[in-house]
């Protein structure tokens, strides 16, 4: 990139301002009282994320994998153009609710993140937080060409091309768009992968909490939360 | 015009910020809404976009025509015909080519079983929107015929380049025809029973008649085109007005509505995939089973188009689809700049109409006004 | 009725086969509902899965004690109703602990578990839980007025608040049944019964497009697991106390098994076919068109 | 076309336009001074009929130092489509807002301002993130931002990706035996 004169450019120098909401400021209740809000200390629990272990007995845990694997609840986020091809996944034609297979509107009730094709870096803080609030066997999957190496989108300046540089991913899919049948395959693959209690992905992502992180810094520029969002 | 908004006190305690997406079924793809809210009121609403961004304007500088070709259909999602239709149509005046007859039918074919399934994905969101998943998954079936055909004809179900400059990609199938026919037939009885399941539920009616009303002075101001703009009255359609391609031969009707909430809304856009089956027999009757369907090319792989400018558009499902090209005599385009119907009428408009409405609407007033983000932020 | 010990294994196994029940049960209804949309649909094992998953999480986030409490609260008042309701007439077994003024206290315990659950959605401070919660009250508490107008009304015509003694008063033929002798007050709890099952045009509450599900926004893992356990448990109960008060009782698993099926199918018959009402205008709906039914079901008699 | 030659001949006198390029029958481009820009838009718009702003662009022509802005207009009465061209100075790029005039020109504006720098006073939310976030480097639409240097430079690219010269691979493919290091027998 050429060194151009610093005019145009937006000032990082400076901090990235802050919200308006996210600053610390007062809100007076309705009754009167005055309170004291910060919104970066009291909306978010600061305590690190820790590694789970496994079930003690192995046949328990096998059992929890199973019942895992055979209900995959997946977070409603359409994160690219591969989430017109979720539709028909979900619909008659292909009917993935007979795999045990459902979307959940938030973030708490899901077990797995599909990121449907390119990520914007826009994006890929929303995913990260998304990602972080589900409850921890949780699974990432990569769908398209684009989270792979940035398929078509490899020298645009806001889509990442390396998606398991920022969240451990379970399992990528390819195809620019991968077909319904891709992503019935792709799913049950990793349904295999979740019985062999092979996708752990949360305890890796614990495990090289602070690599994903600075990587995840390294792109999202303006970091205005905490850095594990419960 | 534009108007301020109103300035809310955040710390008097009486309005709730509220998000409204991007993670949120009760929105169309991937943007924001940021929403304050008063109970259940919205006071003010400011649409976010940017979370599909990916530079498609900055990247088709740095590609040469032909490779711009295969990416140009990814800047809308759900209708990609419409961008490679305009990208090759704009080419096409800038270098003088002339696409044969052959081809402009099938283009107009192509172009039209787009229309009608990216509206049947629309009519699947409507439903979803006010609660009536049983629609969606109807309507989102009978859309993947349309899918199949498409990969019969093209061979791909999303992103079909097809359309290149200068002709189209291939001949039509054996036995289309015939295959076109049936699904269009089950399209159409698949329409009657939305309409008695949909459009005469009293609950559907209640809940959209006098939602986002767009006032008729409101359509200049706000730029606001294609559906949106006929239900409010104003008999515009590209496809009349400034025929391309084979529309000037084609009988339809343009529908209009007076009403211009989101009940008229849906149920222009309910008329006009009636209006599209129409057109659609006819193409399927009338394309020339004969002659060439692609134009004699220069070398792409050195292709020089002359400097120029121009802009193209088309009548999208959402309105005026418009393709502006400058060229400088390179192999590289100076600029293009895509014209998304969306990107009024998610922005501006919406942020307009939401103002007074209730929460729980919000995700119908979206999906009335038929916004895909990705042809906004591109 | 006196009290013995013998009844809480009884009751307890009572609960057991409602569980069971009700899990396959919803999971045919979602079947049906699949299979107007054209779909295959879930097994009907998958609640089963889920709940084992659900159980078998890993993170459990709390948000206070509140939050802890609300699903413990809305299960309390699952049990509560099946427990206090007798399930099968003439079954010692199945009689739980029902007494003479049962129907008052089940009238309390649809509404209880309402309103655990919006204190425990209300702590967990996320604004989607706050606007259900605030749904959720306007429209149950409107939805229950036709509903108690019709409790009312037939307390009067049998002249108790006992249930078992208004099955009892049922039996014999099927115009016997409060729907042949009453059918205003029918009528009148019905649109109760559709109004509070969660189901379209009335579920706003836990919409997802209007607003991401609504109270249970934040729950996850084993409080999830409880919740659906209630909900598989909850519109049972509900059901039984309308098959018991309307519709002549069950006097065998068989009866009950089928007449909880149809009562239950009425909502799913209606939820796939209507887009949802808005709160204030379900709200309307039901002062429109439940209470002065219910005015009339009283009156009449 | 006449509209077209009928419309600058009536503002011809007042304003000082040039660059008339009648690309075809309903589509005129035209240019104007900066100065006059917007009050000849709000005359196009309240007498001459042109009531729809279809969007508003830049093109960058960096080895002239200039932004031409264009404001694509249309009338629905004739049909008629006007392009107007505007220019500006590269370095020091700023123009007048028309939010006043058209709601969704406030969007554009926002557009032209993250995308290229180009200030509009008065316009609102102007400095708000549109598209990007966090956007540390010079506004990317512009010609001398590199982005695919700076894709590889900012995101991890995968190894194994080749980039090939269409020409190159296809002079190969093509005609084998010109390339010095052919396979034998390759075709």
């Amino acid at each position: 990139m050429k060194d151009m004169d610093k005019s145009f450019k937006k000032d990082t120098e400076t901090e990235f301002p802050l919200r308006e909401e996210m600053r610390p400021h007062q809100v007076t209740a309705p009754d009167g009282q005055v309170i004291d809000i910060d919104p970066l200390q009291d909306y978010f629990c600061q305590e690190p994320p820790k590694v789970h272990a496994k079930s003690y007995f192995k046949i328990v845990e096998d059992f929890y994998n199973w019942a895992r694997a055979h209900s995959l609840w997946i977070l409603g986020f359409g994160t690219g153009c591969g989430a017109i091809e979720m539709r028909p996944l979900m619909t008659p034609r292909f009917d993935a609710y007979r795999y045990g297979i459902q979307w959940r509107p938030t973030p708490r009730q899901a077990n797995l993140l599909v990121i449907s094709g390119y990520l914007s870096v826009k994006t890929l803080k929303r995913a990260i937080r998304a990602y972080e609030q589900m409850p921890a066997p949780k699974y990432v999957v990569g769908l398209g060409s684009c989270t792979i190496n940035g398929g078509m989108y490899w020298d645009s300046y806001n889509t990442i091309n390396k998606f398991d540089e920022f969240l451990p991913v379970d399992l990528y899919i390819t195809g620019c768009m991968p077909r319904p049948e891709v992503l019935m395959a792709g799913v049950l693959e990793l349904k295999k992968k979740i019985k062999e209690g092979r996708a752990d992905g949360a305890n890796r992502y614990v495990e090289n909490f602070e690599w994903y992180k600075a990587n995840q810094k390294r792109v999202i520029k303006n970091w205005n939360m905490p850095d594990y969002n419960w | 015009m534009f108007e301020p908004t109103p300035q809310v006190d955040l710390s008097s305690g009486k309005y709730l910020k509220l998000w409204q997406g991007p993670q949120h079924p009760g929105i169309t793809g991937n943007m924001a809404l940021e929403l304050t809210t008063m109970g259940d009121e919205i006071v003010d609403c400011k649409t976010h976009v940017g979370y599909l961004h990916r530079g498609f304007e900055k990247l088709m500088e740095r590609r040469t025509f032909i490779q711009n070709f295969p990416i140009v259909c990814r800047i809308a999602v759900p209708e990609p015909t419409f961008n490679e239709y305009l990208y090759a149509a704009v080419v096409e005046e800038l270098t003088g080519i002339e696409s044969p007859e052959r081809a402009e039918w099938i283009r107009t074919l192509n172009l039209e079983l787009m229309r009608l399934a990216s509206y049947l994905m629309w009519l699947g969101g409507i439903g979803a929107a006010f609660g009536q998943g049983t629609v969606y998954q109807w309507t989102v079936t009978h859309r993947d015929y349309i899918l199949d055909l498409f990969e019969e004809m093209t061979g791909a179900r999303v992103y079909h380049m097809y359309i290149v400059p200068g002709g189209v990609r291939g001949r039509l199938p054996e036995g289309f025809e015939e295959r076109c026919n049936d699904v269009l037939n089950r399209v159409e009885k698949l329409l009657f029973d939305v309409e008695k399941v949909l459009f005469n539920n009293f609950v559907f009616k209640k809940r959209t008649k006098g939602l986002g009303v767009i006032a008729p002075e409101m359509v200049d101001q706000y730029g606001i085109t294609g559906p949106n703009q006929r239900a409010a009255g104003f008999v515009r359609d590209l496809r009349r007005d400034a025929p391309y391609l084979v529309y000037d031969q084609l009988e339809f009707d343009v529908i209009t509505a007076t009403e211009s909430d989101a009940y008229a809304r849906s149920w222009v856009r309910y008329q006009e995939m009636h209006q599209g089956i129409r057109m659609l027999r006819q193409c399927l009757e009338r394309t020339p089973r004969e002659g060439p369907f692609q134009a004699r090319m220069p070398n792409v792989l050195h292709w020089e188009v002359p400097a120029g400018e121009t802009y193209v558009k088309a009548e999208c499902t959402r309105g005026e689809y418009g393709y502006y090209m400058v060229t400088d005599g390179s192999e590289y385009v100076r600029r293009v700049h895509v014209r998304g119907p969306s990107y009024t009428h998610a922005i501006a408009l919406m942020e307009k109409l939401a103002v007074g409405t209730n929460i729980a609407d919000t995700a119908g007033l979206m999906v009335s006004l038929h916004t895909y983000p990705p042809e906004i932020e591109r | 009725m006196t009290f013995e010990w013998i009844q809480i294994p009884y009751a307890l196994l009572t609960v057991f086969i409602i569980l069971n029940y009700g899990m396959i049960m919803t999971a045919i209804m979602q079947k049906i509902g699949a299979r107007v949309g054209g779909r295959y649909g879930i097994p009907v094992w998958q609640n089963y899965i889920d709940l084992v998953k659900n159980w078998a999480l890993r993170t459990k986030i709390t948000h206070g004690v509140m939050f802890y409490l609300g699903p413990v609260f809305r299960l309390t008042g699952g049990l509560g109703l099946i427990l206090f309701v007798p399930t099968i007439y003439g079954s010692v077994m199945h009689q739980n602990f029902s007494y003479s003024g049962d129907l008052i206290l089940a009238l309390y315990f649809i509404f209880f578990g309402t309103l655990g659950m919006a204190l425990g959605a209300g702590e967990s401070g996320h604004p989607h839980s706050a606007i259900g919660v605030s749904r959720g009250l306007a429209q149950v508490t409107a939805a229950e007025l036709p509903l108690a107008l019709a409790v009312f009304s037939i307390s009067l015509q049998y002249q108790t608040l006992n249930i078992t003694e208004i099955v009892a008063a049922q039996q014999g033929s099927i115009f016997n049944w409060t729907l042949f002798t009453n059918p205003l007050a029918v009528i009148a709890a019905m649109f109760g019964f559709v109004g509070t099952m969660m189901r379209s045009p009335f579920d706003v509450v836990l919409a997802p497009q209007e607003i991401p599900i609504g109270p249970p926004t934040e729950y996850h893992s084993a409080y999830l697991a409880l919740m659906q356990t209630n909900r598989v448990i909850f519109p049972i109960a509900k059901t039984i106390i309308y098959m018991n008060l309307f519709f002549g009782g069950a006097t065998g698993w068989g009866a009950f098994a089928v007449k909880v099926f149809a009562l239950y199918f009425v909502t799913v018959f209606i939820g796939v076919v209507h887009p949802r009402f808005r709160v204030e205008q379900s709200i309307r709906f039901f002062l429109k068109w439940g209470l002065p039914v219910g005015i009339l079901a009283i009156m009449a008699v | 076309m006449s509209t077209a030659t009928d419309l600058l001949e009536r503002f011809g006198t007042n304003y000082r336009i040039s660059e008339v390029n009648e690309q075809k029958a309903d589509l005129t481009f035209f240019k104007v001074p900066k100065d006059q820009a917007v009050r000849l838009l709000r005359e196009l718009r309240d007498d001459a009929g042109y009531t729809h702003l279809a969007f508003l662009t830049n093109i960058d022509y960096i080895e002239r130092g200039i932004f031409t802005l264009n404001y694509m207009l249309h009338n629905y009465d004739t049909r008629h489509t006007l392009g107007m061209h505007v220019d500006l100075d590269r370095d020091n790029a700023e123009m007048e807002s028309i939010h006043n005039m058209w709601a969704q020109a406030a969007t554009y504006q926002r557009e032209l301002r993250e995308m290229y720098g180009i200030r509009f006073p008065g316009s609102p939310r102007l400095d708000d993130d549109f598209c990007l976030e966090g956007w540390d480097q010079i506004p990317p639409m512009r010609k001398e931002f590199d982005t695919a240097a700076f894709s590889l430079a900012r995101f991890y690219s995968r190894d194994g990706r080749g980039t090939e010269d269409p020409r190159e691979h296809m002079k190969q493919q093509l005609y084998p035996t010109h390339t010095d290091d052919a396979p034998e027998g390759g075709n």
